[in-house]
């Protein structure tokens, strides 16, 4: 048996802490109370909550209680995950993304093999931010899988379809270019040697 | 033999001396190096009869104990005359064994102490899924905030810059990129339309598709089939999507 | 502007909702308030909390403030996640990061020095928990890398700051209590005066 006011505290730490709703009869088996007083606990927290300067609200939810910061403080709370949350991607993911742009559909080997190191985690946080996406397998020994970009890439970047990229005759271009720079400096150290 | 019995493990060759010296009982300011020495190694001797690998550590302490019993065991030298008067500190050769017991200990201490610091913090709980929970009443976040298109390009510049730098060949890299044949497309597109019978609208079967050279060999492959009878081609009206179809029928007769 | 009953509601989601623990001048900053009337409310929740019948406890950790279900909740809050308590760290972390702790910044091999062992493992073991990182490089040969506690840290002791670690000469004195016998140890300390 458990004191009233222990009851609540301990409700309410049990709310606190839960990631679903919870039915009364599970909440009264955990207590060892029965589901007439928690309901009746409930029932008051309920009502304390709707005080103006209060913060939670006790919501019935698929059938259970749970616990919610009230709406007014949700923007807050957006504007805090915002800020200190996964804004912006990382070097690796980037990188990997922009293979997967111009060279999609293309495997995880494939990848790797073009930036020279394991991609897992890259790949793993473009799939999970919905960037790119599995679009099908490749033919061939252990048939891996194909990735390619969603039409959520299209949307954060504005573009209407793939084919408003940047073209990369561009860039190989730029490599040759700098491919045949450094052929001419180490040409010349040759020379300055000789 | 009470280490059989109970055999513990140890963090290292400190641990052991300390276990040691508590269980005898002894001063560690005056440790009988003899005695210890004789369990240190018995403890060993133990670990490699039970066949548990004995770390490099541990012997290496073994070769400090016996050396620090045989320099106990040297006489003292005598004192010069003259500077009898004058304390001269002699260095006890257990002394810098000392120290570092004392040391390492000092750490188990404060070890145990942050033990209880954390058992004392699990007494309260904190929530840890928030984010998940609250997400869905967010407005939807743009995991590319603050990306633009030019640092996409400027990012796979660099990769192909490091190509470059690292001295890999254009043919490895296209190695793996291995061009589609039109032989290869025409298979593909095949089996795609056997699995829509329905149709599959043109555009979408160039879709994902961002280099120019797989959209032409896609074409030539779709023109191909068209023109063998496999594929056939149909739009109902000026502007109205083609749709294209498998050609069952010519498929079986060939099959 | 938000009215006080408002600030105080917006503030008490913001804490529920958060996963670490905020500072008075991240939550100034999220709630376009001053520091001082943040931390005014902030205090007099505190108070509000410590009454018998509620369930949730708003404590100082790591710099900030983070809202935790009462102990009387937990062992329920166990139950319902069918838990009892936390694996926590072997002896090697532990004794690893009770070096780091006192000693910071710290190479790998001074720790190895104390501890008579290799120490990588455990090392390794505390950077994967985030209770440690590399905070820089010791100048010298090889330039090693030196190691220092983190946020986290203060977070699974919770404590407010490192200053709230007692002094490491208070275990000094308990090690030489366990270590040396009592008389033993003045007899010896005359010896050695003498």
């Amino acid at each position: 048996m458990l004191f009233p006011e222990d009851l609540r505290a301990i409700l309410e730490g049990i709310l606190f802490a839960a990631q679903e709703p919870l039915e009364v009869k599970d909440l009264a088996r955990l207590v060892e109370c029965s589901e007439e007083e928690v309901a009746a606990v409930l029932a008051k927290m309920e009502k304390e909550y709707e005080q103006p300067g209060r913060g939670l609200t006790l919501r019935r939810v698929a059938g259970g209680y749970q616990l919610f910061a009230k709406p007014l403080a949700v923007p807050y709370i957006e504007k805090m995950y915002r800020r200190n949350g996964s804004s912006g991607l990382s070097r690796a993911a980037l990188e990997t993304l922009a293979i997967i742009a111009y060279r999609q559909p293309i495997t995880r080997s494939e990848i790797e093999f073009i930036r020279g190191v394991k991609s897992d985690r890259a790949i793993a946080t473009l799939l999970e931010k919905k960037l790119i996406q599995e679009v099908g397998r490749k033919e061939g020994v252990g048939r891996p899988v194909l990735f390619g970009t969603t039409k959520e890439f299209l949307r954060y970047f504005g573009l209407e379809d793939l084919s408003q990229l940047p073209p990369l005759e561009e860039f190989a271009q730029a490599a040759e270019a700098s491919l045949a720079k450094e052929n001419a400096v180490e040409e010349n150290e040759g020379k300055r040697e000789s | 033999m009470a280490y059989v019995v109970r055999l513990e493990i140890f963090e290292g060759p400190l641990d052991l001396l300390m276990h040691l010296i508590e269980k005898n009982q002894v001063d560690i300011y005056d440790i009988p190096i003899a005695q210890i020495t004789a369990q240190y190694l018995e403890y060993l001797e133990t670990l490699e009869k039970l066949d548990l690998e004995v770390a490099s550590e541990f012997l290496v302490m073994a070769a400090r104990l016996l050396a620090i019993k045989a320099a106990m065991l040297l006489p003292r030298p005598t004192r010069p005359e003259g500077e009898a008067g004058e304390e001269m500190e002699e260095e006890d050769p257990r002394q810098e064994l000392v120290r570092r017991l004392l040391e390492y200990k000092k750490f188990k201490e404060a070890a145990h102490y942050l033990q209880r610091l954390h058992r004392e913090e699990e007494r309260y709980w904190a929530r840890s899924n928030s984010r998940e929970m609250y997400e869905p009443f967010f407005q939807e976040e743009n995991p590319l905030a603050g990306v633009s298109l030019f640092s996409l390009v400027d990012a796979l510049r660099q990769v192909l810059q490091r190509i470059v730098d690292e001295g890999r060949t254009e043919e490895e890299i296209t190695l793996v990129r291995d061009e589609v044949t039109v032989r290869d497309k025409m298979r593909e597109i095949m089996a795609r339309l056997f699995l829509r019978p329905e149709g599959l609208c043109f555009t979408d079967l160039f879709g994902g598709q961002t280099r120019r050279s797989e959209v032409v060999v896609t074409f030539l492959a779709l023109l191909e089939l068209i023109k063998m009878g496999r594929v056939r081609a149909y739009q109902e009206g000026i502007f109205a999507p083609i749709i294209l179809y498998a050609r069952m029928e010519k498929v079986r007769r060939e099959g």
